[in-house]
């Protein structure tokens, strides 16, 4: 099993090298002047005003919240959709209840209205 | 695997999670509206919900275990006895789900005291008025709940560590309940932290039995097999470092969770930030709850490790408990000396008790099995005076730091001439607490030093009177301060019903307890 | 394994890889050719005989032209960036069976679920987590565009970066649900297992129309396609997350998105058209076996399942290049809403369906034109249930002022 | 060969642990988390647990780091700053109690490890996720469940902590 992904290491690393490559090569083709005003922070063609870190809106935050939870949900019915022919009706009553805790949770961030971009 | 007559068996389990997606339901679904009055309505009918149903839960769990009434075999069949039995053949005895759980007398009981005790703090949480998300308040009270059944049942370590965190989530996201309460929001911060360290160490503890068990065929979670292969059964602490080093985790990060000294240190805090119903429940029904599991991990996980509290060579968690317990009876009892805000010393003499309750659990390492049993009737009968006490203390100050702004030592002051019935209740807990004659917490601490005694413990039975006395102490100043101080405000302290009727729960059966001791020792006996 | 072995799938990977590559490079060249037709020009034609030497022009042009790297920008997360974001992207290609060519020379191996006797050329490896491989590798994909978005140190990166890392985490959600319920109905997570499956024209857009759809939407919002790519919205954020990239570390960005894109079409051949099976090809590999051997044999059916995966991935391609051509962009809101608000909700349900009418229907053909049926319904619910809403009118028009006489 | 590769992976991870922890900015030190997260999935590979490894990818890395990103990203808190350590004496006792623990546990790990490990034909046919699945519900169906309520909580939690009850 694990050759299997020894195969996926020599493809791994020919995906890295892959970008190198190129980055190495017009690292030596390309020409370097760089100026302070080359170098600027781009902003309409104007000077930059401020600080990068403008307020960000919290949703961003409360969105990648709910994600990271979700995704786990949806990752551990992974093993059971292989399985669930083998685990039978108890498998199913067991995986209701699993997903009914997932919509439960879509319902409740819905009608707390986090899931809405204001 | 699964069967249908594990339905029954889980039966208060199922019936805590319908509950609590019931009152998550109907706090989202329904359309509230913005007006004060609505909103006191919406508060109203989530307590009120939580109040009943926990109610109801636990009529049915006490109608399953049998204890109050058991069905006669020769019971005539019909509709009602029909009932009854297919919920008493979920009775004690039996280990649903492959195993994962199991649903012997201590179960049961341990099961009791929980509902219980969310039962009193919901009612004392019906005059408590949470600023926003009322429904979910409630809702996490029930999901905690919930996750010490499952803790006290556990008998595998995976279930067992998802239980303790499915009780501690909750209780985190209530104790910083408060958010614009800096206070509360510092509490379940900190709670929080010390709780997910914790938690790894626990883990990295179980993981390590784990790996210490392991064999050419695999190794188990589950404690049951953990010893029937003899796998760890025979490991002592001379055997093998591993399962030492395991074992003191699993000691630590329960310890962490027990706060007992010096794993105590989040406690204080925590205890002072949280709504005070909050820190009634945290410090009564997690408390017990992580006992019993820590009885279960110790007694099962390392049955040859035991060892003696007597601090020979031999070694063992009995040892390592004892010396636990000496710091945990001294250091909680004289940091509650200088106190002056009632839930810090409150919070320092639960820390203290705890340091009580392990001595029950040293009676494990007695050498007669009647003498261990002893011990384990003797932690019972301990939890539970103490959280019917420590739910009637929290409570009572629940209503006073409600009422007069503040919960310091000063606005205690002639509390017996602004509501003296509320003065007599907190007067008959504190007194509980401290251990007088002839209430509950006198008989319990007296049985628990009894069995610490034949334990071998003599040193620390001696150490922990001392401290009792000294505890006096501080309890007497909580009494002098309603009693004997003069008033700086004479306006009179209302008594809600919900508070009171909690509080008379508590309080009755610290008195019936404590003077009628036989009443739950005869049930506490069976385990 | 023998030194052999290994030579030989050291020389794969460096094929697939730069396949790969040359794919994303003529399909950049087809993009723009057939844009161009849709919106009535002909597009780039002057390098080689119909532009065909457009992508090499264009990469002589990025390797010279000149790098900057801005002075306020976190030098080491810049430049690791444009790797972290083309890595991934190739990776994906691991478990993707573009085609089964045996070389232990039986090319009915390759009907074979279990693998016995198979050594597949055309795909790296198959993996008994494969499709779960693919969504691990695609969730590591989101780093590229935050990393660049933080290290440029530009507000118009940093909102495209943490917009588009909000969109495509969003969409992973849709993504998995969908990609949940084709693993449920072949009850597989290796990929090969899931093409073999599908052998006999049951193809898994019958069980999963719903999925399929959900697939789409979602894996086209996973790759920032029209239209939902909000992260270039040129006239709000200029570039987006590049903004602060030129030359080769922008092309590698490129790159990136249009591999992704392309193996985003081949999964869809994979898990809902069959992956490289064609009607007929078993008959061919029989006939030619028995023509001229074994040998010869596997490679034509090799040969011709490559072409049939090819055939199919071209269409979706084009396919994506006409919604780019004739589709507006979704406005921020509406994209979280449909990806939470309405493919969520419809991808957990298509997974109930699945599991439902699978058990309680254990026969294959039947449960599959059922489950077609159910997914043709709630689909159709959807589009009725989904009004274009009214825009908020708050605006007085003129002609409703009353003007003073 | 694969107690070296074991040795690799090891130390990549430990390397980025400890990176994480000195780092002064904390878009790098979440990236030494990565690497650290990223060589942890190549160990559950190692220990034949493909399942695990796609889930240390998806879940770890690719969810709960792109969170910490986010916070990071928002609240532009990305420079650690120096502020004076009000009880010093606790990071040197830290460190200390840190390497004492680290030594008793080598010494107790190498000392320990008498147990033969696992036949590996058991651990291959676990690493079908197939038979993964059909533990998860049977035996461990009662811990998969409350990971499902652990779940539900987290959803409350998210919103309980973040919201004012603005809507309803």
């Amino acid at each position: 099993m694990l050759a299997n992904y020894a195969i996926v290491g020599i493809f791994l690393v020919a995906a890295i090298s892959f970008p190198l490559i190129p980055l190495v090569l017009a690292f030596f083709l390309r020409p370097k002047r760089p100026t302070p005003l080359k170098t600027s922070t781009y902003e309409c063609g104007l000077e930059a005003i401020g600080d990068v870190h403008v307020q960000f809106k919290v949703q961003y935050y409360l969105y990648a919240l709910a994600f990271v939870i979700f995704d786990i949900e949806v990752i551990f019915l992974y093993p059971w959709a292989v399985a669930f022919q083998v685990v039978g009706l108890y498998g199913l009553i067991a995986a209701t209840i699993f997903l009914l805790m997932l919509f439960a949770g879509l319902l409740y961030e819905w009608r707390k209205g986090a899931l809405e971009w204001v | 695997m699964f069967q249908l007559t594990d339905i029954p068996r889980l039966l208060p389990e199922i019936l805590l999670l319908v509950l609590a997606l019931l009152v998550l339901g109907s706090d989202i679904l329904e359309r509230w509206g913005r007006t004060p009055a609505a909103q006191l309505e919406r508060v109203k009918s989530s307590a009120s919900l939580t109040a009943i149903g926990l109610g109801m839960v636990l009529f049915v769990a006490l109608l399953q275990s049998g204890y109050i009434y058991r069905l006669p075999e020769t019971a005539p069949v019909n509709f009602f006895t029909n009932i009854i039995r297919n919920l008493q053949s979920g009775g004690p005895g039996g280990e649903p789900i492959a195993g994962a759980f199991a649903t012997d007398h201590l179960t049961m009981i341990a099961r009791l005291l929980i509902i219980g005790a969310a039962l009193v703090t919901s009612l004392l949480c019906l005059d408590v008025r949470p600023s926003a998300h009322p429904g979910e308040f409630y809702a996490l009270i029930i999901f905690s709940t919930l996750g010490m059944c499952l803790m006290v049942g556990a008998n595998e370590f995976l279930l067992a560590y998802l239980a303790i965190e499915l009780t501690s989530i909750p209780l985190y996201l209530l104790a910083g309940y408060f958010r614009n309460d800096p206070r509360s929001a510092e509490a379940g911060l900190k709670y929080f932290l010390f709780g997910a360290i914790s938690s790894a160490i626990l883990l990295y503890g179980m993981s390590l039995a784990f790996g210490a068990a392991l064999n050419g065929v695999g190794s188990a979670t589950n404690f049951n097999d953990l010893t029937r292969f003899d796998r760890i059964g025979t490991f002592t602490a001379s055997s093998g470092g591993l399962i030492t080093l395991a074992m003191l985790f699993i000691v630590a990060g329960m310890g962490y969770k027990l706060a007992v000294v010096p794993f105590h240190s989040w406690s204080p805090d925590v205890y002072e930030g949280a709504p005070t119903p909050i820190t009634a429940f945290i410090s009564t029904a997690s408390k017990a709850a992580g006992f019993i599991l820590l009885f279960r991990l110790l007694t099962k996980t390392f049955p040859a490790m035991t060892g003696s509290p007597t601090l020979d060579t031999a070694g063992g968690w009995t040892a390592v408990l004892a010396v636990l317990a000496l710091l945990t009876v001294v250091i909680g009892n004289l940091a509650a000396l200088p106190q002056t805000n009632v839930k810090r010393l409150l919070a320092y003499s639960s820390i203290a008790h705890a340091g009580f309750v392990v001595l029950g659990l040293l009676a494990w390492a007695a050498a007669q099995p009647f003498d261990r049993e002893q011990g384990l009737t003797a932690l019972l009968y301990y939890l539970f005076i103490y959280s019917l006490t420590n739910l009637g203390a929290f409570g009572a100050l629940a209503l006073i730091g409600q009422q007069t702004g503040g919960d310091d030592l000063t606005h205690l002051r002639g509390l017996s001439r602004r509501n003296l019935p509320l003065a007599l209740l907190f007067t008959v807990c504190i007194l509980s607490l401290a251990g007088i004659p002839p209430l509950g917490g006198f008989f319990a601490k007296f049985y628990i030093f009894m069995v610490g005694w034949q334990s071998g413990a003599t040193w620390l039975v001696v150490i922990a009177v001392v401290m009792t006395i000294v505890s006096l102490y501080y309890y007497l100043r909580l009494l002098k301060a309603m009693f004997i101080e003069p008033a700086t405000d004479l306006t009179p302290v209302s008594l809600p019903r919900g508070i009171g009727a909690a509080l008379a729960i508590a309080v009755v059966g610290v008195l019936v307890l404590g003077i009628f001791p036989n009443l739950i020792l005869s049930v506490l006996e069976r385990v | 394994m023998d030194w052999l072995t290994i030579l030989i799938i050291v020389i794969q990977c460096f094929v697939i890889t730069l396949a790969v590559t040359t794919a994303f490079a003529y399909l950049t060249l087809f993009e723009r050719r057939i844009l161009a037709r849709l919106q009535n020009r002909v597009g780039p034609n002057r390098a080689g005989p119909a532009g065909l030497l457009q992508p090499a022009a264009d990469a002589v042009k990025l390797f010279f032209k000149e790098d900057i790297v801005p002075a306020m920008a976190d030098k080491p997360v810049y430049l690791l960036a444009p790797a972290v974001a083309v890595i991934p992207a190739l990776i994906i290609w691991a478990v993707i069976p573009f085609g089964c060519l045996n070389l232990n020379w039986d090319y009915q191996a390759c009907y074979d679920p279990a693998r016995t006797n198979l050594w597949n050329i055309l795909q790296i490896t198959d993996l008994n987590i494969g499709v779960l491989y693919v969504l691990a590798v695609t969730s590591i994909g989101v780093y590229g565009i935050t990393l660049a978005g933080w290290a440029s140190n530009n507000k118009y990166s940093m909102l495209g970066g943490i917009r588009s890392s909000a969109q495509l985490i969003s969409y992973e959600l849709a993504l998995g649900c969908a990609v949940l319920s084709v693993v449920m109905t072949y009850g597989t997570l290796s990929t090969h297992e899931i093409v073999t499956q599908q052998q006999g024209g049951l193809w898994g857009i019958i069980p999963q129309l719903l999925g399929f759809v959900l697939y789409m939407i979602a894996a086209t919002a996973e790759v920032v396609r029209a239209p939902f790519d909000l992260v270039e919205a040129e006239q709000e954020l200029t570039g987006g997350y590049n903004t602060e990239y030129g030359s080769m570390k922008f092309a590698l960005f490129f790159m990136a998105e249009y591999i992704k894109l392309i193996a985003v079409s081949a999964l869809a051949v994979t898990f809902f058209f069959g992956g490289w099976h064609f009607p007929g090809l078993d008959i061919l590999g029989r006939e030619v076996t028995a023509l001229a051997g074994p040998v010869a044999g596997s490679i034509v059916f090799g040969i011709v399942s490559l072409g049939a995966f090819l055939l199919k991935v071209v269409v979706f391609l084009f396919i994506s290049v006409w919604v780019r051509a004739s589709w507006p962009r979704l406005r921020y809101d509406r994209l979280m809403d449909l990806g939470w608000k309405w493919l969520l909700p419809v991808g957990l349900l298509n997974l109930v369906y699945t599991t439902v009418v699978i058990i309680l229907i254990p026969d294959r053909v039947v449960h599959s034109w059922v489950l077609f049926g159910l997914g043709a319904i709630t689909i159709a619910i959807a589009i009725g249930f989904n009004r274009t809403p009214k825009p908020i009118d708050n605006v007085t028009l003129v002609k409703d002022i009353q003007l003073p006489n | 060969m694969e107690l070296i590769l074991f040795l690799i992976t090891a130390l990549i991870a430990i390397v980025g642990a400890v990176a994480m922890l000195v780092s002064r900015n904390a878009v790098h030190s979440a990236l030494f988390l990565l690497l650290n997260f990223a060589a942890i999935a190549v160990l559950f590979l190692l220990l034949q647990a493909p399942f695990l490894f796609t889930i240390q990818l998806t879940v770890y890395a690719g969810a709960i780091m792109v969170l910490f990103l986010f916070v990071v990203m928002l609240l532009g808190a990305e420079k650690v700053e120096d502020t004076p350590d009000r009880i010093a004496w606790q990071q040197p006792l830290a460190l200390l109690l840190g390497l004492a623990l680290l030594v008793v546990s080598v010494v107790v790990g190498l000392g320990g490890a008498t147990n033969p490990p696992p036949e590996s034909e058991a651990l291959i046919q676990f690493s079908d996720p197939r038979t993964l699945g059909a533990l998860l519900f049977t035996d461990y169906l009662l811990p998969f469940e409350v990971t499902g309520f652990i779940l539900l909580i987290a959803v409350i939690g998210v919103v309980v902590l973040n919201q004012r009850g603005r809507k309803i």
